[in-house]
């Protein structure tokens, strides 16, 4: 049942109205003003989309609300019809997006306040937003992509919001140069997807037409259309081979890593692939793919993360290694699990890097955790909403993270891929691990902080703590809407999502809770082994690094992925660049034709110009000739 | 108009053409160009075109070339005393042009000059019929010919007026800093 | 042909009738001005002296009509040295020979007829006759700045540049007189102003362009007289600053036609000045049958004699109108030339702007057009 | 009423233009190359007049009438940029007017 719902376009319009307030008169009307419109316009968009939520809620399952826009693009029999449509799966995605979106928007309010570029700030978080809510709402591919395009703009903007630090601008480049690859792929993805159906004679993008011509797509098609589309999604979603941009986008304001990292962009790749699930149906090969590439990312990452000295750098990884949990998920058939999970690792991962920005923010910037530790009585609300947070992410039953990781690692296992569930299941120790590693070295045993930021330290403002709180609220009941089956309500986020994802189809049989009793089981191991390692032994962890020194080298420089892509991708390209297309084809060939051509124009001209005697008779002659030789032409015409 | 009159009148027009072009006294070129004007005006005049002859004597004769005597005399144009150009750019200036008279003599000359007379409706050449044209089809023409003239009276005004007596002082002025500052 | 050969002698007539007004003119010159300056005046020459042996005062009409021409006709014709010797010859006949080929438009009278015939009394019936006046009177500037021109004289020069500037800056408040005119009677063609100047308003007053258009009149009078370079328009003669202006290195028979050019001039303003505005050879209360006076009383009048009571009652308007230039020519001082461009640039020329708009807006209101 | 036949008074016209460009070409004085600007412009004039009397249309002296107006705009500009010139130059004569050459 699909109804109309104008009001959808509020959800965008405000957003587009803090742009164009922060862009235009923000600057001028003061700080003040834009610490209302910013945040304020996203609690409006807030509003608006639980209002959507809830009205979808009450609708019978499977329902829709629509809004239609304007026809945008028309050629031929190809068109685009604009629209904006809210069901199950982008109900909660909006729901994230705006929610999460505008605590962390109002924490910035704190964490911005001695920022001079706070107006500036503010336009890009609402364009940010604004673009996510467009990818999200967005009823076709095209639309899609406009908002697919807006976020990584949006990401290279506040990446490099610090500009004047060339680093900074560089990993903002960085960010945006890995994102066009992935757009790049998933552009040809449309188009394969376009040029399929209009080879049937259906003109269409949209996405309940193309889910009702899918079987159009059978084949090749759908598995050439959903590897190049989830090229895109590695790109925005940071998953191998394209992650590396994530962790580097850590220099950007640290409720920018929350939004990125929480509530848009990096969720956008497993929006798309949960959307467009009837496609990927089809493709079993394609379906795989995303399935291995998500097991192989987080266990990757969880790696590398275990040795990172950077507070914001251990969450970035553990970012990357939880898109891969959700890439598993959804690879695995299981999109409800994979989409239940983007939203528990919204809340809490977005209440991590609040946390992390309120350890930062009261030591002034310190970001290395070697130099933190025993903040716990110092920060207490940060202390344990973080520490929620981090059992949260780390699957302890009860908290958020448990329900959908599970629900994820059954997926992978009753897919029939043992060695899929097994990568995850490690991973989850892991977890434990590197989590716990962090809480332990900043919150606990001796101090580390360097003596005069010692006597700063201070627990965030209000406007920086309410959201922590929140969060931290969200992050332990966030995941009881997905209890076990059988269970109270069991299972009703799956079901909520059912209508539009469709339903698990597992292919091996399994007992939920001995798959559970694993994982957690690998869970705590991990908690009990960064314990030892980082409160009862701390000199365990040094003697281990200098024993296996090679693995510990390797994963601190994270696998050396950045250089290994220096050495094959850019050193070649800047190579040929320079060498071949600069030197050779540029500066050789072009410029000598540019060149040549103004010399022999310069040379002709010195010749031409004594012609230009600047005798006005001398011009009256020539003149008359062209005159006498137009007459020629009507003469010639009269005659015949 | 009677042949004989036309006759007349043509030649006068081309002898007195000729006299602006080859008399070495701009004064009696212009004369000579005063009188080829009104011979024009009578050969308008004796096609009926009444008003426009008037209008061609009262403007061309009585204005214009009024306008050109005052420059005459303003600049004290001297009679050319030194024989003018190159001999040869004349004698290729000739052929250029008797070229053209060749040409427009293919379009002058009966074969090709096919227009028929078609009689004169009541009142052709009257100053009403004038005034019909100018302010129905020609209104926009009419009307952007006044500005062009309002611009044109402006720009010889702006191009010919002399330095005020107070900008001649404020240059002397500048002058006498820039001594000073040397 | 009998139009054809009554057209030439009418305008043979209409040149003498110029020329005789000239020959006036010349006369009121010298005795008119010696009565209004208390003077005598030229009285010495007296062919038989007879009029003094009977105690009659001496007219001075030997002096001016017979012993001033002979003395100008007989003097050497005087070429200055390095003068434009065909120039210097043809200006002053340039000068006279528009004004007086403009006097063949100008209706002396009504149609008459006599046996089958019918003539027309204007030479030449021009329905563009208010265009041909202005061209003649533009082409005639050339005489007189070709005159001073060609005379290689500084004064003479002076002269003429004055004489050409103040006559075309004129001329557009006389053409914009002429406009309103042309307005007001819907037409070109003079003897058809004169014919629509016929009848009475009010059962009493005539219809004259004087009641319609008064300040056409003032400004076609103005214009007039600077057209002419009178008093207190002769700046390019003035004889205190310039000698002689234009005419100084002239004598003789050039001379004369320089002055008969002025004089020429004036009476044709005055014709223009009663065509326009005084009914030309309307007499008030007319008709074709004879008199309609006001009241109702009625004299019948043959039709011929009522052509040449018109003929006449145009003379007696004309002479009039040459009299009264004539006293202002005596009374007046002459300009300065800054005032007398300030009066026609900035004094005529808007007021004739004015005039012709407010003739046009009239015209529209009162649904004259057609 | 005798009517003069249409070539004639084209071939008069031809002729006044064909004067008036070998004035412009041949004098070298720049009042004087005007003065044959207005001839040629007069030459048209003519042919304009005798087409529209040919054709019994007003249109040719409705443009004649343009030509003139334009003219009486060109003189004024013109005679302006002459003075100009001569304040400056001291001379007409084009041949000394060669200032935008290469």
């Amino acid at each position: 049942m699909n109804v109309e719902f104008a009001a959808l376009a509020l959800i965008l319009v405000f957003p587009a109205l803090g742009v164009l307030f922060n862009t235009f008169l923000g600057p001028r009307l003061g700080r003040r003003a834009v610490n209302v419109v910013g945040p304020g316009m996203m609690f409006l968009s807030f509003t608006v989309a639980t209002w959507a939520f809830i009205t979808i809620f009450t609708l019978p399952a499977g329902s829709a609300l629509y809004c239609p826009l304007w026809r945008w693009i028309e050629a031929g029999s190809f068109h685009v019809e604009l629209g904006l449509r809210v069901d199950a799966l982008s109900g909660v995605m909006i729901m994230i997006v705006t929610g999460v979106g505008s605590f962390i928007h109002l924490y910035s309010v704190g964490y911005m306040a001695h920022d001079e570029d706070y107006a500036r700030f503010f336009t890009y978080m609402n364009l940010f937003a604004l673009s996510m809510l467009i990818l999200v709402l967005a009823d076709n591919l095209v639309m899609m992509f406009v908002g697919w395009e807006g976020v990584g703009l949006c990401s290279y903007l506040l990446i490099a919001f610090w500009y004047t630090n060339p680093q900074f601008a560089y990993n903002g480049r960085k960010a945006f140069i890995v994102n066009r690859i992935g757009d790049a792929g998933f552009l040809l993805g449309i188009f394969t997807i376009l040029s399929a159906l209009a080879h049937h004679g259906v003109w269409t993008l949209n996405f309940t037409e193309m889910q009702a011509h899918a079987s159009l797509l059978e084949g090749t098609a759908a598995t050439a259309a959903g590897l190049l589309l989830f090229l895109g999604a590695t790109g925005k979603s940071a998953q191998i081979p394209l992650y590396v941009w994530l962790p580097d986008a850590m220099v950007g304001p640290t409720p920018v890593s929350a939004l990125i990292h929480a509530a848009t962009m990096v969720t956008a790749g497993v929006y798309m692939v949960a959307r467009l699930n009837f496609l990927y149906m089809l493709a079993p090969d394609a379906m795989m793919v995303v399935a291995t590439i998500g097991a192989l990312t987080a266990f990757f990452a969880g790696t590398v993360a275990i040795v990172q000295p950077d507070i914001k750098r251990v969450l970035a990884y553990s970012t990357v290694s939880q898109l891969g949990y959700m890439f598993l998920g959804v690879g695995s058939g299981a999109f409800a699990a994979g989409i239940f999970h983007v939203m528990t690792h919204a809340f809490f991962k977005g209440l991590l890097f609040l946390c992390a920005g309120s350890v930062i923010h009261s030591l002034e910037g310190e970001q290395d955790m070697n130099k933190m530790g025993a903040l716990r009585k110092h920060l207490p609300i940060t202390f344990w909403t973080m520490l929620i947070a981090t059992l949260a992410i780390t699957a302890v039953p009860g908290f958020s993270g448990y329900f959908s990781k599970d629900l994820i690692l059954e997926g992978a296992y009753e897919s029939g891929h043992f060695w899929l569930w097994l990568l995850g299941a490690i991973t989850a120790g892991i977890t434990g691990f590197y989590m716990f590693r962090l809480i332990f070295m900043t919150f606990f045993g001796e101090s580390r902080v360097e003596p005069d930021k010692l006597h700063h330290i201070h627990e965030s403002p209000a406007v920086m703590t309410i959201p922590l709180i929140v969060l931290a609220v969200l992050a332990t009941v966030g995941g009881w809407v997905g209890l076990p089956d059988g269970l109270l309500w069991g299972d009703a986020f799956a079901r909520f999502l059912s209508p539009v994802v469709g339903n698990f189809k597992p292919a091996v049989a399994a007992s939920p809770a001995m798959l559970s009793a694993v994982a957690t089981g690998l869970g705590g191991l991990g908690i009990l082994l960064a314990y030892v390692f980082y409160l009862r032994l701390p000199g365990l962890p040094m003697i281990l690094a200098w024993r296996l020194k090679g693995l510990y080298d390797l994963l601190l420089e994270k696998y050396r992925i950045d250089e290994l892509y220096n050495l094959i991708v850019t050193r070649p390209l800047f190579f040929i660049s320079n060498q071949i297309l600069n030197r050779g084809v540029d500066q050789f060939v072009i410029d000598g034709a540019a060149n040549g051509a103004g010399i022999a124009v310069e040379a002709g001209g010195e010749m031409a110009r004594r012609s230009e005697t600047g005798n006005v008779q001398h011009y009256a002659f020539v003149y008359l000739i062209g005159v006498v030789a137009i007459v020629s032409y009507y003469v010639y015409l009269v005659i015949h | 108009m009677p042949m004989g009159l036309f006759w007349f009148l043509a030649a006068l027009s081309v002898l007195s053409a000729l006299g602006v072009v080859l008399q070495r006294n701009p004064l009696h070129c212009l004369l000579s160009l005063v009188l080829t004007l009104l011979t024009i005006a009578v050969l308008f005049i004796g096609q009926d075109a009444v008003v426009v002859g008037f209008l061609q004597a009262i403007v061309y004769a009585g204005a214009i070339m009024v306008l050109f005597l005052f420059v005459i005399w303003l600049l004290n144009v001297p009679v050319e005393t030194r024989p003018t150009g190159h001999l040869a750019f004349k004698f290729f200036g000739m052929i250029a042009v008797a070229a053209l008279l060749a040409e427009l003599a293919v379009f002058v000359l009966p074969p090709h000059l096919k227009v028929k007379y078609s009689g004169h409706p009541a009142g052709y050449g009257s100053i009403e019929a004038l005034a019909q044209s100018l302010f129905s089809d020609y209104l926009i023409a009419f009307e952007i010919t006044s500005i062009l003239l309002l611009v044109a009276v402006i720009g010889a005004v702006a191009l010919a007026r002399r330095s005020s007596e107070i900008e001649i002082k404020e240059r002397a002025q500048d002058a006498a800093r820039v001594e000073k500052a040397a | 042909m009998i139009e054809l050969v009554v057209g030439a002698i009418e305008a043979i007539l209409m040149v003498l009738v110029g020329l005789q007004l000239s020959i006036f003119l010349l006369y009121f010159e010298r005795k008119g001005s010696a009565l209004i300056q208390d003077r005598v005046g030229a009285n010495r020459a007296a062919i038989t002296g007879l009029g003094r042996k009977l105690g009659m005062p001496n007219l001075g009409i030997v002096n001016t009509l017979v012993a001033d021409p002979v003395k100008l006709f007989t003097k050497e014709d005087f070429v200055p040295d390095g003068a434009d010797h065909f120039l210097h010859a043809l200006a002053p006949f340039l000068a006279l020979f528009p004004v007086l080929i403009t006097f063949v438009v100008i209706p002396f009278g009504d149609t008459i007829t006599i046996g089958r015939h019918t003539f027309n009394l204007q030479a030449a019936n021009l329905n563009a006759a208010a265009l041909y006046l202005l061209a003649t009177i533009g082409i005639g500037v050339y005489g007189v700045s070709l005159g001073g021109w060609a005379s290689n004289n500084r004064w003479a020069l002076l002269g003429g540049i004055r004489a050409t500037a103040q006559m075309i800056s004129y001329e557009i408040a006389m053409g914009l007189a002429i406009v309103a005119i042309v307005m007001t009677y819907g037409t070109l063609d003079l003897q058809e102003m004169c014919r629509s100047q016929g009848g009475v308003w009010f059962g009493f007053l005539p219809r004259w362009g004087i009641f319609v258009q008064p300040l056409a009149f003032i400004i076609l009078l103005t214009a007039g007289i600077a057209e002419s370079k009178r008093v207190p328009f002769d700046l390019p003669e003035g004889e205190s600053e310039l000698i002689l202006g234009y005419m100084v290195e002239y004598s003789g028979g050039k001379q004369a036609a320089f002055m008969f050019t002025d004089f020429a001039e004036q009476a044709l303003v005055a014709m223009l000045l009663v065509t326009f505005f005084f009914g030309g050879w309307q007499v008030p209360w007319l008709y074709r049958d004879g008199f309609h006076l006001p009241g109702g009383y009625f004299i019948h009048v043959a039709s011929i004699l009522v052509s040449i009571l018109g003929v006449i009652a145009f003379l007696i308007k004309v002479l009039m109108f040459c009299i009264l230039l004539g006293l202002v020519r005596w009374t007046l001082p002459r300009f300065r030339y800054d005032q007398l461009m300030r009066l026609g640039w900035k004094g005529l020329v808007p007021l004739g702007l004015a005039n012709v708009l407010v003739t046009a807006f009239i015209i529209v209101a009162t649904g004259g057009a057609h | 009423m005798t009517m003069v036949p249409l070539t004639y008074l084209m071939a008069l016209s031809a002729a006044i233009f064909a004067i008036g460009v070998v004035g412009f070409l041949t004098r070298r004085n720049i009042l004087v190359m005007f003065m044959s600007i207005e001839l040629m412009l007069n030459a048209v004039n003519l042919a304009f007049i005798s087409l529209g009397s040919r054709l019994g249309s007003m249109d040719g002296q409705v443009i004649v009438f343009f030509v003139m107006t334009v003219a009486a705009a060109e003189a004024a500009v013109g005679l302006g940029i002459i003075i100009t010139i001569f304040r400056n130059r001291e001379t007409v004569h084009a041949d000394d007017l060669t200032l935008l050459r290469w």
